[in-house]
């Protein structure tokens, strides 16, 4: 019988390693597998890069996970949201890299890598300095730069309804880039609000197939706060 | 401001709903952060209009009353939204492929600069400040259809934000057909800027002098 | 109000040229949108370049497209069905020119198109006769191909449910290329077998929303063949 | 066939049930159309093996009885066939996102021929057939994380579909890592086809006799 549902987030958690590349879900914080990120920071890995849309806010979830100085670099469109305090003084300190990637190419960079293309080319940011040293390309008389696809060793998902298979569903704009990200990782954790039974999702209504996911931790976290 | 005093220019919401009032019925429209985003409140709900947020949401409609708030459902300014009937969900790569795909008939964008060649910059002020944010304002400008600019003519102290060419870090070359300011509604021409109306009481050679970039008047 | 739902196939078919690059959802004949390729038949555009997974069955459907001659260019992935007859005698007269592309690359291909993509590199077809002439490249120590964007200038799709904004949902494995081709079109118009009102259709669920879609008429075909 | 007549070859049915023993149950598999389909039905329902058909169905169950069809659910095959509970419906790109992007654990296709490289040619076999016609094998050998391969050992005029290299048109290069035939069950390594197992009777020289590469024994 497959089943991805761990007990623990000791289990969820198994074998992250350091230097891992952790894709972490939401958008601010809807979406956002808090739970998980928590887990990752008693887990203690270190020298990490964090793909995610925001930074993090305060001292909770991604900036909790910042401030322990485990990361290394993070990948982001947005790293200002409203109260970017620690990664902000990270930047200051030179104590993590930064890449700023425009929020639709870091979703399509990781729909590539999960589609298994290596690398895809877009008019988004031609001619600006998020551009420099890429390739530029004319093509049908339009210029496009290439970009790579943005691969995880892990991914860190928040979902709304998973099953034992790891199928899941997401909650209106809380489905943001959880799918992209479970899709684009070697090894997908997964905190869900609800646990299925086999069979209870709608075949048509299926965000996320089982095939993408690895590991489902049940999460019953409440309602999120807009941060 | 230097311009002469019998001129009002308009407030953020007089610009947002003059804006509105050119936004026709069927059309999908994005609404950047900001001042942008105070369009949808002008466009009045029997003129269907369809407005996405990139972070998944097409279709979306106006804050909800503080009894009746979604949690899991925000837009892409982070405040909370609802979901008008009609529209739906979808994951951040197909809600950007929507953006870089050219689907959106327009997007609606603030800016510090637009040059007259079309080019905008909107998302970085210098090369030196705190870390770069750009979010999805090069997707939007470089995948809509058409690009609307609500903006100040000029900034706090005086400078037109209207130039030859932009300064600040570009966002996209050559993609802004529109500009509504305060003062004016311009369009971006291949010669230039056009100037279709001012408010009331302004000249062209009264908008000029606080526009660093050459005016002409449009051919309506 | 926007109501995209048109009451007559006449005015469903307006405005198709000829030369047009249309694209013909379905596989085999599951998902296939018979009534508008009859519709198309009828209002008579020309030498047209259809794209559609395979090449029609007997003398039904894109089969008898086919045999108006209207058809300059086939592009597919299995031209050979149960029963390719007006297909393979075109062919063999060179009446009609084929471009065979790998299954998955014409999907992507057309997901390329909707998605502002000009052109995307793939490990499909590296090394084989169906990358002839197409630029080959190494990333990351492994080959691929480029393949650029299909685009049609009409999509012709059935669908299960529609609203009046064009909203949609499939049946089953009905899915399949309809979705991909509507996003992938200037002009996209949908078959469906049921009408919905507005609000009906699950937010969550809508598997094509309705700003890739022109023009839906109601079709209650009832239940399809498999040929 | 030159092999000595105490040794029976395999029925296709039994070459299915011989692949179908080595799944092991969690691998999300897609079956080729044609023979290797039939593995589904030699995997029992206990022992959970996802299978996915490439016109976007994930949990690919068997055939419906007659009065429970339903006209929208069929295979790659084009056959009527049923979702099994916990199986999911995507659209063609998202199938062959998952098919190219090396999710699938295990693809298993038909060939004309498999070298001891591990290309395989499995669509045309020639260049001057009827129309070319290659569906989703060259994204399936390409994509999948492995490829077996099921076919008879020999054509029915007894040429080897073993071989030193394709002359038949290429579905991929280098990427067949086992073939199941009717006489024996083979690993492709970097040194060429090593035999795992064979059928009774038989031994590595007579099945050297009817295979064209060099075939050596596999360290087990």
């Amino acid at each position: 019988m497959i089943n991805k549902i761990v007990q623990t987030m000791a289990e969820a958690m198994a074998g992250i390693r350091d230097g891992a590349v952790v894709l972490v879900g939401g958008f601010g914080s809807i979406g956002q597998p808090n739970a998980l990120i928590e887990g990752l920071i008693e887990q203690g890995a270190k020298d990490l890069t964090v793909v995610a849309n925001n930074s993090g806010v305060g001292y909770l979830g991604l900036a909790k996970l910042l401030d322990t100085g485990r990361v290394r670099k993070i990948v982001c469109s947005f790293p200002r949201t409203a109260d970017p305090v620690v990664f902000e003084r990270l930047w200051r300190e030179g104590k993590i890299e930064l890449e700023c990637v425009p929020q639709g190419t870091m979703a399509e960079r990781m729909r590539a890598a999960g589609a298994g293309i290596p690398a895809f080319y877009t008019a988004t940011a031609v001619g600006t300095k998020l551009a420099a040293g890429k390739e530029e390309r004319e093509i049908h008389g339009r210029k496009y730069i290439l970009e790579e696809a943005l691969h995880g060793d892990v991914a860190l998902v928040e979902a709304w309804e998973a099953d034992r298979w790891g199928n899941l569903t997401y909650k209106s704009s809380a489905r943001n880039f959880n799918p992209v990200m479970a899709a684009a990782a070697k090894l997908t954790i997964v905190q869900s609000q609800h646990i299925a039974e086999l069979g209870a999702l709608d075949p048509e209504k299926i965000a996320t197939p089982g095939i993408f996911v690895d590991r489902v931790l049940h999460v019953p976290y409440g309602e999120p706060t807009v941060t | 401001m230097n311009v002469k005093t019998a001129v009002k220019p308009m407030t953020r919401l007089e610009m947002a709903k003059r804006l509105a009032d050119d936004v026709p019925e069927g059309w999908y429209v994005n609404l950047g952060i900001g001042a942008p985003l105070q369009v949808a409140d002008y466009v009045p709900q029997e003129r269907e209009v369809v407005f996405q947020s990139e972070n998944g949401v097409l279709g979306m409609g106006p804050a909800p009353p503080p009894d009746k708030i979604n949690r899991w459902l925000i837009n892409a300014g982070k405040q909370y939204i609802t979901l008008r009937t009609g529209g739906s969900y979808m994951h951040h790569a197909d809600s950007f492929a929507l953006i870089r795909g050219g689907h959106l008939d327009l997007c609606v964008l603030g800016a510090f600069q637009v040059a007259e060649n079309g080019d905008i910059a909107n998302w970085s002020t210098s090369d030196n400040e705190s870390a770069p944010a750009v979010g999805g304002a090069m997707d939007l400008a470089a995948g809509a259809r058409q690009l609307w600019v609500l903006m100040d003519h000029t900034t706090k102290t005086g400078e037109s934000r209207l130039v030859r060419r932009c300064t600040y870090p570009l966002t996209a070359l050559g993609v802004v057909k529109r500009v509504y300011t305060n003062l004016a509604v311009l369009d971006v021409t291949d010669e230039g800027f056009a100037v279709r109306e001012m408010v009331p009481g302004m000249t062209l050679d009264d908008l000029q002098k606080v526009t660093d970039a050459p005016l002409r008047m449009a051919q309506m």
